[in-house]
């Protein structure tokens, strides 16, 4: 393995806490270290690594919506979070939450689409989400009406601590297995059940 | 007879038809319809005390259930086959449209979960506010003419809010240093004094936090009390004006 | 020498990195970390010798004016030039973005103001704001020392592709959500609920 200097590593170091909550992208990076895209990107590993690895440090390299960021370790956040008077953790309700998804998922996305799916009108939701920065308009869909078409937006992928959209965990697609735990426990049961017959074939 | 509902917030009809298919432990890939649209029936009864806007969407939800229980009473009819085809041709299931609305409600309801747990997860992590970068010299302007995005406006002032929640204790709370209510009303003595004895109500607020006017202004109420100042006003809405007690008068006693 | 626990150490730089500039007090770091003046001083000295004694840290400890706060180690300042030249996306930084969020949400609208949902002074980012032509004075308050009221301008709007300053999108402040049909909902299900139990009593 290349071995990497440790004044650069000191040196991003120093560019990260400048930019701090705005973060500095991979190619920002590359510019700034004046080396080349994936250069920057094994400097950067290095640097999270040397977080991870060290108990006297209270912060660490993250990537969220295409931007490193420094952040304080989350070992810490119960003693930053007795400091707040009234510590107001994400209140975002269920409703948000589902249309959110369906954004996310959808993306570029109408309201009635996601009115149709969730068999609900989302319109307060969709203005909660919009107030809160983390969906936005992406267009106009070219059908009467023009209908606006929703899509998420950097901050959103910031706050849920996502590195880019295509890092959303996949959806499930087929889900026979989660209807009902009595189901769930089933199946495993037969796996199991399966596998051990075989065992036995091969003897 | 009053049968218990459990008591929980539902999304929507699809929300409340999962809900149902989880608790009666049904299968969802084959719903027996009457089970289903009764105890749905029972619950939107349940949920017609309410004025709901979300009610008609309940009531659709409630008229396909019906529809399609009555669509299952129907006999098949079975000697219509007019061509061979005919053998590959599925008795369409009515449930079928249904079922697939609501697996896929129910996906996107698990990856609103997931999404949940996604920002919990983050939520731990605090981040710092940009160094000004104006203190090491000019920043380049890279001028032009892009349309800008008004989304990026409520994005900044978001971070922004988080931001503040951050800072408020850090900075003002503890570091605060704390003027006593009789430190103030020496203050405010002081500043009469040197004003030649009144000055304006307004001036005394104009710094400071919400507890800093707090303790201003109950500094001057214990000073009114003691006789100590008086505030005036001319007129109505006019501005009201402190003055401070000539040695020797005391009131109008 | 008395051994200090390395996890304090990161619990002290988590403290104050979240701080920035303002920086903390001997005596509020004492506070944070629940132990004495002089303990306090102590494990910020050691935090100071590992940053200075690590080749690959670019932030170190001073201590200016009675506060402690991080600062990028001097050794990188002509790194740090570059970030000039190469300022993040857009020309217009985070700061003057979230300036010019707070003008177009609330003016007319004094620097003060300003300063104070902040939290830090926003003389800089309101120059080049005006400089832009984003922002323009819109008269004085009728206070004392008649401070400018700022407001934005035509061409804020026509960057921004906005018709009027009323299309801007609706703002959150608080993290309630203002649509709550879920808890009004529940309020409501619950006294009919109650209502129909004390009925089922009297039977």
């Amino acid at each position: 393995m290349e071995i990497i200097d440790e004044r650069i590593i000191g040196m991003l170091e120093s560019f990260l806490f400048i930019a701090g909550d705005d973060g500095l992208t991979l190619k920002h990076i590359a510019t700034l270290l004046q080396t080349d895209d994936e250069s920057a990107a094994v400097i950067a590993e290095q640097l999270r690594l040397n977080y991870e690895g060290r108990a006297d440090s209270g912060i660490t390299l993250r990537l969220y919506g295409g931007s490193y960021r420094l952040v304080t370790k989350g070992e810490f956040a119960d003693d930053i979070l007795r400091m707040l008077e009234n510590p107001t953790r994400n209140s975002i309700t269920q409703a948000s939450l589902e249309v959110l998804a369906i954004i996310a998922y959808k993306q570029p996305v109408t309201r009635v689409e996601i009115d149709d799916l969730r068999g609900v009108k989302s319109d307060g939701p969709i203005q909660t989400l919009v107030a809160k920065g983390f969906i936005m308009e992406k267009g106009r869909l070219e059908s009467s009406g023009r209908p606006i078409l929703y899509g998420t937006t950097e901050l959103f992928l910031d706050k849920f601590g996502l590195e880019s959209i295509e890092m959303l965990p996949p959806l499930i697609e087929n889900d026979e297995e989660s209807f009902g735990d009595t189901d769930l426990f089933m199946t495993k049961f037969q796996e199991a059940f399966e596998i051990t017959d075989e065992g036995g074939k091969n003897d | 007879m009053t049968y218990k509902v459990k008591l929980e917030a539902f999304e929507g009809p699809l929300d409340l038809l999962l809900h149902l298919i989880n608790r009666l432990e049904i299968d969802i890939y084959d719903i027996p319809m009457a089970e289903l649209t009764s105890q749905y029936i029972e619950h939107l009864h349940a949920m017609r005390v309410l004025e709901l806007d979300e009610l008609s969407e309940y009531l659709v939800l409630a008229a396909t259930l019906i529809e399609i229980k009555s669509k299952m009473l129907l006999p098949v009819h079975e000697g219509e086959a007019l061509d061979d085809s005919s053998e590959f041709q599925m008795e369409d299931d009515p449930r079928d449209e249904l079922v697939a609305r609501l697996i896929e409600y129910k996906r996107y309801k698990e990856a609103a979960n997931s999404l949940k747990e996604s920002a919990d997860d983050r939520a731990v992590h605090f981040t710092k506010i940009p160094g000004d970068l104006s203190a090491y010299g000019e920043i380049a302007e890279t001028e032009s003419d892009e349309k800008m995005n008004v989304f990026d406006l409520i994005g900044a002032f978001q971070k922004m809010l988080e931001r503040k929640k951050l800072r408020a204790p850090l900075s003002a709370k503890i570091m605060k240093s704390e003027v006593s209510v009789s430190e103030k009303m020496d203050n405010i003595m002081t500043l009469l004094e040197r004003r030649g004895g009144r000055c304006e109500f307004d001036t005394l607020f104009e710094e400071g936090d919400v507890e800093d006017l707090v303790v201003t202004f109950l500094s001057l109420l214990e000073l009114m009390k003691r006789l100590d100042i008086t505030v005036l006003q001319e007129d109505n809405f006019d501005k009201m004006i402190i003055k401070a007690r000539v040695e020797g008068h005391y009131g109008n006693h």
